[in-house]
C-alpha cells in the first residue's frame, strides 16, 4: 500500500483520536464524555485496519472484532450509572 | 423451526469468524450454536419466513446505504460549515411495527442514520421518540421515517 | 434521581447480540493455540456477553440464565486448570506437562484433545466465574 | 486498482472519523454531538473495514471484515440510543437553538411512563402532532 | 520508539503516583490502574517493541517467516493485566464498602487502626 | 551431674502434684532433693581437694561451641554446696511459712526452678551454657519477686529488677561473645588455662565493660544496686533470700571465676575496686538508716556484694582468701538473719523493726539464732564473719593501689554493719516489749531449722575454721586467684592493725547504734533527698523515656495517614533507585526519539495526556472516561508493536474496568479537593520526581542488553513441539502454564473477596 | 527430578478449588482444612527429606528444559520454609474449627486460608522471577480477602492500607521484573544469577536490586517502608491475624534472602549496607512502636517488624554464621508468633477483649495458659534455653564477629525492649486481677465449658512443643539452618541443580 496514503490516514485518524479526547476532557456532561469514548474506539477500529493493511498482519483484525463486540458496553454502563442516580454533569 | 433456523445461522457466523469453509467447521459451529441457544432458549424471540426475503433485503440494503450517505454528507456539511444550518428538536413518531424485533430492527436502523437518533419508545410501544438534527421540513422527515419503516416491516414480516 | 433503566430496544439488542458474542467466545478459545485469542480472551468475552445481559435484565434473570452460581462456574474452571496436571502426574512426568490425543472423527477429521485445551478452557471458566461474581454481586447489592 | 479502491476507502473511512471528531468537538449539544459521533464512527470503522476485505482479498480476512461490519451495525445504534437516552432523561440541556421537543411532556418524572399520546382516557396529557414545543429549561 | 515510550512511561508513573498520593480513596484507586498500566507498559518498553511481526507462526509453517517480536514479555504482560484486573475489582469493591461502613471517602478520617 | 543440675527443673514439672498429694509436709518432701544434692557435691570434696578441677562433659549444639561442660573446681563446688545446702533449709522453711498459701504450689515450681538455675549457672563450663541459666535467674528471681502478683507494687518491682539483671544480661552475653573472640573458645576451662594475655587484646575493654556491665546489674553495684532492695519488697522472705544469699551472688561468682583470665588488665582491678567500694559504702549507709527489716538487711547485702566486689579487685592472694570466707560467712549469716526475718514477720504480723522489742522472751530460741547470726554479721569473735572480716582489713590494707582509701572504706562500713546487726538483733530481742499485731511464739520447727543450722555451721567455722578450709575453702581460693594458695585460716592473728581496726569499728557501731534513735529523722531525710536524684530515679526516667520516645515515634511513623505512608514509600523507593542510579551507573541520557513514526507519537502523547487529565480533572467519572481513553491507548500500543493478544485482552478489561467503576462509583461521594494546596505541591513533587527516575532508568535500560533473550527458544519449538502457532497463548498455557494457573487463582481469590465483601452482612458474623 | 517438590503448591491449591466447589458445606470444607494440611505438612516434610538427601531438588514444570520452563527448585531453606508453612497450616486449620465466626466460614474463609498457603509455598518453591510475582499475587488477594473478611470497620481501615500500600509493592516489583528481563533477557533465577555473575559493569543491576529490595522490603515490612502492617494485622479474626504474623512477612524476607545471596551479589558493599542499616532501624522502631502499644495483637504486630529486624540483619551482616542466624531466626520466629496471636485468640475467647486494659487475671484462673503464653514470649524475647535465645545469640555473635559493634549493640537493646513489652502482656493480661469493670468472666471461671476447646489448645500446645523442641535440641536444628547457609553462600549450586551441566 502506498505509504503516503497510509500516513494521511493515520494523521486523519491522529486527529480525530485528538479530537474526541478534547470533547472528553471538556464534557460538560458526563453523556458527552462516553460519546467522546465511543467515537475513540471507533478510531482504535480505523487504526487497527489500517495498521493491518500497512503490516500485511490481518491477524490484528481480531483486535476490530473484540472492539465492535464489547467496545459498547462501556457506554451501556455509564447509561446505567446515570439512570441510577449518578450525577450527569461528571 | 425458529430455533433450527437461528442454529444454522450461527453455525454460519462460526464459519465466518473462523474462516475455514469445511463440513466438519460447520458441524462444529452447529454444536455449539445448539448449546448457545440451549443457554438462549429462554429469551429467544419469534422469527419466521426468513428466506422468502432476500431480495427485499438486498434491495433494503442499497437503500439504506443510500439514505446513509446521503445523511452523512448533510452532517457533514453543517459541522465543517461555521454557521449552524441544522434545527434540531425531538418528535414523535407514531410506530407500525408491532414485534420488540421489529420496533428494536427499526429504530436501530433511525439511530444509524446521521440526523436522527432514536431516544426512546412509550411505554405502549406505540410512539418512538426520536432526536432529529434537520427539522427544516419536519413532514418530509415523517415521510422518510414511514418509509423506512414500511420497507424494514416488509422484509420482517 | 433515578430513571427506569430498560427499553424494549436494549432487552431485543440485547438477545442479538449476546449469542454472537458467546459464540464469539468459544471461538477465540478453541483457536486461541494458534491465533490471537485464548482462555482468557475467551473467558473475557464471554464475561461481556453476560454483562451485556445483566444490564439489560437484571442480575436475578442473569442468575436463571446461568443456571448454575458464578461461584461453581469459577470452582469449575479452577478444577479444570488443576485437572490437566493429573495426566502428567500420574506418568511421572514434571506437572503441567501437555498431553496430545487424537481422537478420530467419522469422516477425515481429527479432534485434537489435549491437557493445554483442557487447562485453557479452565481459565475460561475461571475467568468467565470471576467477572460474573463481581458485576452480578455488584448489581445484586445495589438493587 | 484495488489498491485505488482501497486506498479511496481508507481515506473515506478516516474521513468519516475525522467528521466525527470535529463534530463532537464542535456541536453544540449532546444529541447533536451523537449525530455526528456515533454514526460517523461507526461509518468510518465499516468503510476501513471494507478496504481492509478488499486489500487482503483473502477469504478468512474478507469473512472477518464482513463480520465486523454486521457487528457494529448491530452495536453502534444500541449504544448511540443508551446514551442518548439516559443522556436526555438526565436533563442533560439542549442546545438553545433546538425547535421542538414533543417528548419532554410525555414523561411522568414521577412514576418514569413515558407516554404515547394514544392511550384512553386522562392519562393521555397532550396528543402527539399538535403539541410539542421547546424544553422549558 | 522505545527512548519515547520511557518519557511517557515515566508520565504515567508520576501521574500515579500523585494519585495514590490523594487523600480521596476513589483517586487513589484510579492512581493503581494508572501504576499498573505503567508497569506493563515499562515491561513492554525494555524488551523491545517490534513493529508489524506478532509472534505468530502462519498456517502449515513451523517457524514465523521472519523475526517476531519478544513473545515472552507479551505473556507477561498478559499475565499482570488480569492480575492487576482482578485487585482492582477487589479494590473498588473495598472502598465501595469502605465508604459504606465509614461513611467518607476522605483517607485522613480513616486512621483508627494506626497507633 | 547433668541429672543433678536439671533435677530441680524435673522436680519442677512434677511439685503441683506432689503439692496436692503430700499436704502440709510438702517442704519436707521437697527438701530431699536438694539434701541429697548436697551429700552428692559434697562427695566430690576428695577429688577437689588438692585444687584440680573435674570437667564433666555432655554436648548440646556443638555447632554453636555450646556445651553442656560443668566445670567443678573449688569455686564451683563452694557456691553449689552454699545454693543446695541453704536451698534444702529454705524449701522447709517456705513449706511452713507458706502453710495453706493458695499458691504454694506454684512458689516450689518457680523455687525449684530457680534453684536449679543457681546450679546450672555456677557449675556450667560453657559461657553460654552459664549465661543460659543466668537469665534463668532472671526470670525465676522476677517470678518470685512477684509472687502475689495481684499488687502492683510487687509487679512493678518484678518488672525493675527484671529489665535491670536482664539489660545488664544482654551486656553480659555481648561480653562473653567478646571474651570467647579473644581467646577463641567458649569454654572455661580452656579460658582460664589459655596463656593468652587478655589485657593487650584490642577488645579487652569493650569485654570488661560488657561483662561488668552484666555483673554489676546482677550483684547489685552501685548505680543498679536499688533493684535489690526493691525486691526484698516481695512478700515473702523466703524469695527475698534468695535475692540476698545466692542469686545476686551470680555475679560475684562471675567475676571471681573470671578474675584468673581477666585480671592481667589494669583496669580490671581498678573497676571493681571503684565500684565495689562504692557499693560497700552505699549498702552499709542505707542498711543501718533504713527501718524495714528486710530493707536493712538488703542494704546490707548490697554492702557485702560491694566487699566481694572489692576484693576481687584487690585481686591479691589474701584478698582471694578474704573473698572465700566473707562469701561463705555472709552466706550463712544473711540466710539464718533473713529467715529469722520471716520468722519475726510471720509471728507477729509486722515488718517493722521499730513495732517490736523485747521478743526474747516470747521465742527464746529465735531469738538465740538470730543473736548468733547477727554476732556473725558484726564480725565478732568467735564467730566466721569475724574471721572474714579479720581478713578483709589484711587484705585491703594490703592492697596494690589505693589502699588507704579502701581501708577507710572498709572500717566505716564495717562500723555501720555492726549498728545494723544491732538493729535486726538488739531492737526487736531486747528492749522494751513493742506493739505487734500477733502474739508471738516461737516459730515452728520448719522455720527454725535454717536459722539454727546455719548459725551453729556459723559458730562452728570460727572455731574451727580448718575444716571448711581444708574441705573446699583452698581449692576455692585458689580458683578465684588462679594460682596455688598458701594460707591458713585462724581465729586468733595476734594483736595487729586488723584487730585495731575491728575495735574500733564495733565501738563506732555501739556508739553509732545507741544515737539511732535520734539519727533516725535526719538520716530519713537524707534518704528522701537522695531518692529524687539517685539511681532510682534515673531508672524511673529510663522507662519513662522510652514510653515517650516510643509514643513520639509512633506519633510521627504511623501516624494513620495514608499518603503519608505512601509518600515516605514512594521516597525511598524513587530516592534510593534514583541515588544509586548516579553513583553506581551515571546519567546517561538518550534524547534520540527520531525512530518513532508521528503517529506513534500521537499514541504516546494521547497516553500522556490522558493520564494527566484522570489525574488532574474535577470530575469522577471524567477521571473514569479517560481512564478509559487510556486503556485504548495502551491497547494500541500494543497493537501497534506487534501484540495481538495483549490488545484485545486490554481492551475488554479496559471495557470491564469501566463497567466495574461505574457500578461502584455512583455509591461514592464525588471529587473534593481534601488536601491543602502545599500538600497538592509536595506531592507533585515527589511524583514528579518518581516520574524522572523512572525515566532515568528505562533509558539507561533500554542502553544495556547483556543477553539476548530466551524467547527464541519459545519461537523455535512452539510449533514443532508445542503444537501451537500462537507462541504468546502456548507460553501461557504451556511453557509457563503454572503462571496462568496462579493468575486463575488470583482471580478467584479477587472474586471471593468481592463475595464476602458484597454477601456478608454484619449480622451473620458472630453467631457460633 | 522429584515430584515431591510440586505437591506442596498443588495440594492446597486443589484444597482451596474443592472447598470452593462445596461451598455449601462448611462441614465438609473444614474437613478438608485439617485433611489437606495435615496432607500438606506430610507433603513438605517428604521434601525436606528429599532435599536433605539430594541437595536440592528442582521440577521443570510442563518438561521443557530451564531456563525455557518455570523451574520448581526446593534447596534446603525452602524445604524448611515449606515445612514451617505446613506446620502452620495445620496449627491454623485445627485453631479454625473452634475460632472461625460462622459468617466467615460461610463466606470462604477455608478456600481463602488453603490458596493463602498455596501462595506463600509457590514464593518458596519456584525458581522463577515472574513465577514468584505471580504467588506473591496469589498470597496478597487471599490476605486481602482475609483481612476484609466480616467487613468491619476496622477490618475496612485497615484493609485499604495494606491493599494499597501492597499493590504498590508489587507494582515495584513487576517493574523491577521487566527492566531485569530488558537486561539479561531470562527470568529463571538461576539463568540469572549464571549471567548477572558475567556483567562487567553491573551498576544498573544494583538500580534493579534497589527496586527489588524495596518491593520485597514492603512485603517484609522492613523500616520505614512497614506500615501496612500495624494498621491492619490487628483487625481480622485472630486465625487470620496468625497466619499472617507468622508466614505472610516471612515471604518477604525470604524473598530478601532469596535475591541477595543467589542474584544480587555483585556489589556487596553497598547493598548489604542498606540492608544492615535497614535491618537496624526495623528492629529499633518496631520494638519502640510496640513499647507504646496498650492491645494485645497490636504490641504483637509491631514486634513482627523488629524481629523481621534480626532475620534481615542475618542477611546483611553476610557471613556464614549470620545466614544462619538469619535462616534460624526465621524458622523459630514463625513458630513463636503464631502461637502468640493463638493464645491472644485463647484470652480473647475468655474475656472478650483484646485491650490490656480490659484484661486480667488468666493466670489465677488458666495457669497453664499462662505458660503457654509465656513460652512463646519468652522465647520472642530470647530468653533461654528457648528458641529464640539461640536465633538471638547466632545473630549477635554472627555480628560481634563481623565487628558490626553497633547494629549488634541495637539487637541487644532491641532485645530488652522486646522482652519489656512481652512482660507488659505478661504482668497485665496475666498476672493483674480481673479489672473491676469486667464482667464477662463466666469463660474465665470456667463455669461456661466449650465444646471443642481442644481445638484452641492442641495448636498452641503443638507450636509450644516446637519452640522448646527448637530451643533444648536445637542442633539438629542448627545444622539445617547451616546447611541452608551454605546453599546460600554457595549460589553456584543452586545454579547447577537448576541448570544441571546444559548452559545455553
Ligand atoms: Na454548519
Ligand atoms: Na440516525
Amino acid at each position: 500500500m502506498n505509504p503516503l496514503i497510509i500516513n494521511i490516514v493515520y494523521m486523519m485518524l491522529s486527529a480525530a483520536l485528538l479530537f474526541a479526547f478534547i470533547r472528553l476532557t471538556r464534557g460538560p456532561s458526563l453523556a458527552d464524555r462516553v460519546v467522546a469514548l465511543e467515537l475513540i474506539a471507533s478510531i482504535v477500529v480505523g487504526y487497527v485496519g489500517v495498521y493491518a493493511i500497512s503490516t500485511g498482519v490481518s491477524s490484528m483484525l481480531d483486535v476490530a472484532i473484540v472492539i465492535a463486540l464489547t467496545a459498547f458496553l462501556a457506554a451501556i454502563g455509564f447509561a446505567r450509572f446515570l439512570e441510577r442516580g449518578g450525577r450527569r454533569d461528571e | 423451526m425458529i430455533g433450527f433456523f437461528w442454529n444454522v445461522m450461527l453455525a454460519l457466523a462460526w464459519v465466518a469468524l473462523s474462516g475455514t469453509f469445511s463440513a466438519m467447521n460447520l458441524l462444529a459451529g452447529f454444536i455449539f450454536g445448539y448449546f448457545v441457544l440451549l443457554v438462549m432458549q429462554i429469551k429467544v424471540p419469534s422469527l419466521n419466513g426468513y428466506a422468502r426475503r432476500i431480495p427485499q433485503v438486498i434491495r433494503f440494503v442499497l437503500f439504506f446505504i443510500k439514505e446513509l450517505i446521503k445523511a452523512n454528507f448533510r452532517v457533514a456539511y453543517d459541522v465543517a460549515t461555521p454557521v449552524w444550518y441544522m434545527k434540531p428538536g425531538v418528535i414523535g413518531v407514531p410506530l407500525e411495527a408491532k414485534t420488540d424485533v421489529e420496533i428494536m430492527f427499526l429504530t436501530s436502523v433511525i439511530s444509524l442514520t446521521p440526523g436522527t437518533l432514536s431516544l426512546d419508545v412509550s411505554d405502549d410501544k406505540r410512539m418512538l421518540f426520536i432526536h432529529a438534527m434537520f427539522l427544516q421540513d419536519e413532514d418530509e422527515l415523517r415521510r422518510d421515517l414511514k418509509e423506512l419503516e414500511r420497507r424494514i416491516l416488509e422484509i420482517m414480516r | 434521581m433515578k430513571m427506569k433503566s430498560n427499553t424494549v430496544i436494549l432487552h431485543t439488542a440485547a438477545l442479538f447480540i449476546m449469542p454472537l458474542q458467546l459464540m464469539f467466545s468459544i471461538f477465540l478459545l478453541l483457536r486461541g493455540h494458534d491465533e490471537p485469542g485464548g482462555g482468557f480472551i475467551a473467558g473475557l468475552v464471554a464475561a461481556s456477553a453476560f454483562v451485556l445481559y445483566a444490564f439489560s435484565f437484571g442480575a436475578e434473570s442473569t442468575r436463571k440464565l446461568l443456571r448454575v452460581a458464578p461461584r461453581d462456574l469459577l470452582a469449575a474452571g479452577l478444577l479444570f486448570g488443576l485437572a490437566s496436571t493429573i495426566p502428567s502426574l500420574l506418568s511421572g512426568q514434571p506437572a503441567l506437562t501437555a498431553h496430545w490425543w487424537e481422537v478420530p472423527l467419522p469422516g477425515d477429521g481429527y479432534l485434537k484433545l489435549s491437557t493445554p485445551l483442557i487447562f485453557d478452557i479452565g481459565v475460561y471458566l475461571a475467568v468467565l466465574g470471576t467477572i460474573m461474581i463481581f458485576v452480578v454481586g455488584l448489581m445484586e447489592s445495589d438493587e | 486498482m484495488s489498491e485505488i479502491i482501497v486506498a479511496i476507502m481508507l481515506l473515506g473511512g478516516a474521513s468519516f472519523m475525522l467528521l466525527a471528531a470535529i463534530g463532537i468537538l464542535r456541536l453544540p449539544d449532546l444529541p447533536t454531538r451523537m449525530h455526528a459521533s456515533t454514526k460517523a464512527g461507526a461509518m468510518g470503522a465499516m468503510f476501513t473495514m471494507a478496504g481492509v476485505a478488499i486489500y487482503f482479498g483473502d477469504g478468512v480476512v474478507v469473512a472477518r471484515a464482513i463480520a465486523i461490519i454486521i457487528f457494529i451495525l448491530i452495536t453502534a445504534p444500541i449504544a448511540a440510543h443508551v446514551i442518548g437516552r439516559a443522556g436526555y432523561f438526565m436533563g442533560t440541556p439542549l442546545w438553545e437553538g433546538t425547535v421542538k421537543d414533543e417528548l419532554r411532556d410525555q414523561y411522568d418524572e414521577e412514576t418514569h411512563k413515558l407516554y404515547s399520546g394514544f392511550e384512553p382516557g386522562p392519562e393521555s396529557m397532550i396528543p402527539p402532532d399538535n403539541g410539542g414545543g421547546k424544553r422549558k429549561d | 520508539m522505545e527512548s519515547l515510550m520511557a518519557y511517557v512511561i515515566g508520565i504515567l508513573f508520576a501521574a500515579a503516583i500523585y494519585m495514590m498520593l490523594r487523600r480521596s480513596i476513589v483517586k487513589m484507586v484510579i492512581g493503581l490502574i494508572l501504576l499498573s498500566n505503567a508497569a506493563n507498559l515499562l515491561i513492554f518498553a525494555v524488551s523491545g517493541m517490534k513493529r508489524g511481526a506478532p509472534p505468530l507462526i502462519p498456517e502449515g509453517a513451523s517457524a514465523p517467516l521472519g523475526p517476531v517480536a519478544d513473545p515472552l514479555p507479551q505473556a507477561l504482560i498478559l499475565t499482570a493485566i488480569v492480575i492487576a484486573f482482578g485487585v482492582l475489582a477487589f479494590a473498588v469493591v473495598l472502598i465501595r464498602r469502605a465508604y459504606e461502613i465509614v461513611g467518607t471517602d476522605d483517607l485522613d478520617q480513616m486512621k483508627d487502626t494506626d497507633t | 551431674m547433668l541429672l543433678a543440675v536439671l533435677s530441680g527443673f524435673l522436680l519442677a514439672a512434677f511439685a503441683p502434684l506432689l503439692t496436692r498429694m503430700a499436704g502440709k509436709s510438702i517442704g519436707w518432701l521437697l527438701a530431699v532433693l536438694p539434701a541429697s544434692l548436697t551429700v552428692y557435691f559434697a562427695s566430690f570434696i576428695p577429688q577437689i581437694q588438692g585444687g584440680d578441677a573435674l570437667l564433666i562433659e555432655y554436648t548440646w549444639m556443638p555447632g554453636l561451641d555450646i556445651s553442656l561442660n560443668f566445670l567443678l573446681d573449688g569455686l564451683s563446688l563452694v557456691f553449689a554446696l552454699l545454693i543446695s545446702g541453704i536451698g534444702t533449709f529454705i524449701l522447709i522453711y517456705a513449706g511452713s511459712y507458706l502453710k495453706g498459701h493458695p499458691n504454694l504450689n506454684r512458689f516450689y515450681v518457680i523455687m525449684l526452678c530457680f534453684m536449679a538455675s543457681m546450679l546450672g549457672l555456677v557449675l556450667s563450663d560453657n559461657l553460654i551454657t552459664l549465661f543460659v541459666f543466668w537469665e534463668l535467674t532472671s526470670i525465676t528471681s522476677y517470678m518470685l519477686i512477684g509472687f502475689n502478683h495481684e499488687d502492683m507494687d510487687a509487679r512493678k518491682c518484678a518488672l525493675q529488677g527484671l529489665f535491670v539483671t536482664v539489660a545488664g544480661g544482654l551486656a553480659l552475653m555481648a561480653g562473653l561473645i567478646l571474651l570467647a573472640v579473644m581467646t577463641g573458645s567458649y569454654s572455661l576451662h580452656e579460658i582460664l588455662n589459655s596463656s593468652e594475655a587478655l589485657g593487650s587484646h584490642g577488645l579487652y575493654t569493650a569485654a570488661l565493660i560488657c561483662i561488668l556491665a552484666g555483673t554489676f546489674t546482677k550483684s547489685a553495684q552501685t548505680p543498679f544496686h536499688f533493684w535489690l532492695p526493691n525486691a526484698m519488697a516481695a512478700p515473702t522472705p523466703v524469695s527475698a533470700y534468695l535475692h540476698s544469699a545466692t542469686m545476686v551472688k551470680a555475679g560475684v561468682y562471675l567475676m571471681a571465676r573470671l578474675n584468673p583470665a581477666m585480671s592481667d588488665g589494669e583496669l580490671w582491678g581498678q573497676v571493681l575496686m571503684l565500684f565495689g567500694g562504692a557499693t560497700m559504702l552505699v549498702g552499709a549507709y542505707f542498711a543501718f538508716s533504713s527501718t524495714g527489716i528486710k530493707k536493712v538487711l538488703a542494704y546490707s547485702t548490697v554492702m557485702a556484694l560491694g566487699t566481694l566486689t572489692l576484693l576481687i579487685g584487690v585481686g591479691t592472694e589474701l584478698a582471694m582468701t578474704a573473698f572465700v570466707c566473707f562469701l561463705v560467712a555472709h552466706s550463712l549469716y544473711k540466710g539464718a538473719l533473713f529467715m529469722i526475718a520471716g520468722a519475726l514477720d510471720h509471728e507477729t504480723g509486722t515488718k517493722d523493726i521499730t513495732r517490736m522489742g523485747g521478743l526474747r522472751h516470747k521465742m527464746p530460741m529465735t531469738a538465740l539464732f538470730g543473736c548468733l547470726a547477727a554476732l556473725s554479721l558484726a564480725g565478732l569473735p568467735p564467730l566466721f564473719g569475724f574471721i572474714a572480716k579479720e581478713l578483709l582489713f589484711e587484705a585491703v590494707l594490703e592492697a596494690p593501689f589505693w589502699s588507704t582509701a579502701a581501708t577507710l572504706a572498709a572500717v566505716v562500713s564495717a562500723m555501720l554493719v555492726v549498728g545494723v546487726a544491732g538493729l535486726v538483733a538488739v531492737k526487736p530481742f531486747f528492749g522494751k516489749p513493742g506493739n505487734t499485731p500477733k502474739d508471738p511464739h516461737d516459730a515452728p520447727l520448719g522455720m527454725l531449722a535454717g536459722p539454727a543450722v546455719l548459725s551453729v555451721i556459723a559458730l562452728l567455722f570460727g572455731l574451727l575454721p580448718f575444716i571448711p578450709q581444708n574441705a573446699v575453702l583452698l581449692a576455692a581460693m585458689q580458683a578465684v586467684y588462679g594460682q596455688p594458695i598458701d594460707t591458713y585460716l585462724s581465729l586468733w592473728h595476734g594483736i595487729n592493725l586488723p584487730l585495731m581496726l575491728s575495735g574500733v569499728s564495733l565501738l563506732a557501731g555501739i556508739g553509732l547504734l545507741t544515737l539511732w534513735p535520734r539519727l533516725q529523722p535526719g538520716l530519713y531525710a537524707v534518704n528522701t533527698a537522695a531518692s529524687r536524684f539517685g539511681p532510682e530515679a534515673g531508672y524511673f526516667k529510663v522507662m519513662e523515656g522510652i514510653t515517650h520516645i516510643a509514643s513520639w515515634q509512633t506519633r510521627v511513623l504511623q501516624n494513620g495517614v495514608l499518603g503519608m505512608y505512601l509518600l515516605i514509600m514512594v521516597a525511598i523507593t524513587f530516592g534510593l533507585t534514583g541515588y544509586t542510579l548516579i553513583t553506581r551507573y551515571g546519567l546517561h541520557l538518550s534524547l534520540q526519539l527520531g525512530d518513532s513514526h508521528f503517529y506513534e507519537w500521537g499514541i504516546a502523547l494521547l497516553l500522556v495526556v490522558s493520564a494527566v487529565f484522570a489525574s488532574s480533572t474535577h470530575s469522577r467519572l471524567g477521571s473514569v472516561a479517560s481512564m478509559g481513553v487510556l486503556g485504548f491507548a495502551v491497547a494500541l500500543t500494543f497493537i501497534l508493536f506487534s501484540a495481538p493478544d495483549l490488545g484485545i485482552t486490554q481492551l475488554l478489561v479496559e471495557t470491564l474496568t469501566v463497567i466495574l467503576l461505574v457500578l461502584v462509583l455512583f455509591k461514592l461521594p464525588e471529587f473534593v479537593n481534601l488536601s491543602s494546596p502545599f500538600e497538592r505541591y509536595r506531592d507533585l513533587t515527589v511524583a514528579v520526581f518518581a516520574g524522572v527516575v523512572m525515566v532515568l532508568v528505562v533509558l539507561a535500560t533500554l542502553d544495556i542488553q547483556y543477553f539476548e533473550s530466551i524467547s527464541s527458544y519459545y519461537i523455535e519449538n512452539s510449533a514443532p513441539l508445542a503444537y501451537g502457532r500462537n507462541i504468546v497463548n502456548v507460553i501461557l498455557v504451556d511453557y509457563r502454564a503454572l503462571d496462568t494457573l496462579g493468575e486463575i487463582f488470583v482471580l478467584s481469590l479477587a472474586a471471593l473477596g468481592v463475595l464476602s465483601m458484597l454477601k456478608l452482612k454484619a449480622e451473620d458474623q458472630h453467631k457460633p | 527430578m522429584s515430584s515431591a517438590v510440586v505437591y506442596p503448591i498443588l495440594l492446597p491449591l486443589l484444597a482451596g478449588a474443592l472447598s470452593l466447589a462445596l461451598w455449601r458445606s462448611v462441614r465438609w470444607q473444614r474437613t478438608l482444612g485439617v485433611v489437606f494440611n495435615a496432607a500438606l505438612l506430610w507433603a513438605s516434610i517428604w521434601l525436606l527429606q528429599e532435599v536433605m538427601e539430594h541437595g536440592f531438588v528442582t521440577m521443570e514444570m510442563g518438561s521443557w528444559p530451564a531456563p525455557f520452563s518455570i523451574v520448581l527448585v526446593a534447596d534446603v531453606l525452602a524445604a524448611i520454609m515449606v515445612v514451617l508453612t505446613g506446620i502452620i497450616g495445620l496449627a491454623i486449620a485445627i485453631y479454625s474449627l473452634v475460632s472461625t465466626p460462622r459468617g466467615h466460614e460461610k463466606f470462604g474463609y477455608y478456600p481463602l486460608m488453603h490458596l493463602l498457603l498455596a501462595g506463600v509455598a509457590g514464593s518458596f518453591l519456584t525458581g522463577d522471577i515472574f513465577n514468584l510475582f505471580v504467588w506473591f499475587e496469589v498470597m496478597l488477594l487471599a490476605s486481602f480477602a482475609l483481612l476484609t473478611l466480616g467487613g468491619e470497620r476496622a477490618q475496612m481501615e485497615g484493609a485499604i492500607k495494606y491493599v494499597t500500600l501492597n499493590l504498590f509493592s508489587s507494582a515495584i516489583f513487576l517493574t523491577a521484573v521487566g527492566l531485569l528481563y530488558g537486561m539479561v533477557g531470562t527470568l529463571n533465577m538461576a539463568d540469572i544469577a549464571q549471567k548477572v555473575a558475567q556483567v562487567e559493569d553491573p551498576g544498573m543491576l544494583t538500580v534493579v536490586a534497589m527496586l527489588f529490595m524495596v518491593s520485597f522490603g514492603i512485603k517484609a515490612a522492613a523500616f520505614p517502608l512497614f506500615f501496612w502492617l500495624p494498621a491492619s494485622y490487628h483487625t481480622p479474626q485472630v486465625a487470620v491475624s496468625a497466619l499472617f504474623a507468622g508466614l505472610l512477612t516471612k515471604v518477604g524476607v525470604y524473598a530478601l534472602f532469596r535475591m541477595f545471596t543467589l542474584i544480587f551479589t555483585q556489589d556487596v558493599d553497598y547493598t548489604h549496607t542498606i540492608l544492615l542499616w535497614a535491618a537496624s532501624l526495623t528492629m529499633l522502631t518496631g520494638v519502640l512502636g510496640a513499647a507504646a502499644q496498650f492491645e494485645f495483637r497490636r504490641i504483637l504486630s509491631f514486634h513482627i517488624i523488629s524481629q523481621i529486624g534480626y532475620m534481615m540483619l542475618g542477611l546483611a551482616l553476610y557471613t556464614p554464621l549470620a545466614l544462619i542466624g538469619g535462616v534460624f531466626y526465621i524458622m523459630h520466629h514463625i513458630i513463636v508468633k503464631t502461637n502468640l496471636f493463638l493464645v491472644s485468640g485463647i484470652t480473647y475467647r475468655l474475656l472478650g477483649s483484646y485491650e490490656l486494659k480490659d484484661l486480667g487475671g488468666v493466670y489465677k484462673h488458666k495457669p497453664w495458659l499462662a505458660i503457654l503464653f509465656l513460652i512463646p514470649a519468652l522465647s520472642l524475647a530470647g530468653i533461654p534455653p528457648l528458641s529464640g535465645f539461640f536465633a538471638k545469640f547466632i545473630v549477635i555473635r554472627a555480628g560481634i564477629e563481623a565487628e558490626a559493634y553497633v547494629v549488634t549493640g541495637i539487637a541487644l537493646l532491641v532485645g530488652l525492649l522486646t522482652l519489656y513489652s512481652m512482660i507488659k502482656i505478661w504482668a497485665e493480661v496475666f498476672w493483674k486481677k480481673l479489672p473491676e469493670h469486667v464482667t464477662n468472666t463466666a469463660r474465665l471461671e470456667g463455669r461456661i465449658k466449650d465444646k471443642h476447646n481442644w481445638a484452641f489448645y492442641v495448636p498452641v500446645v503443638g507450636l509450644a512443643v516446637c519452640t522448646l523442641i527448637i530451643g533444648l535440641n536445637g542442633q539438629p536444628i542448627y545444622e539445617l539452618a547451616e546447611k541452608a547457609a551454605t546453599q546460600l553462600l554457595n549460589p553456584q549450586l543452586y545454579i547447577d541443580a537448576v541448570l544441571g551441566g546444559q548452559q545455553p
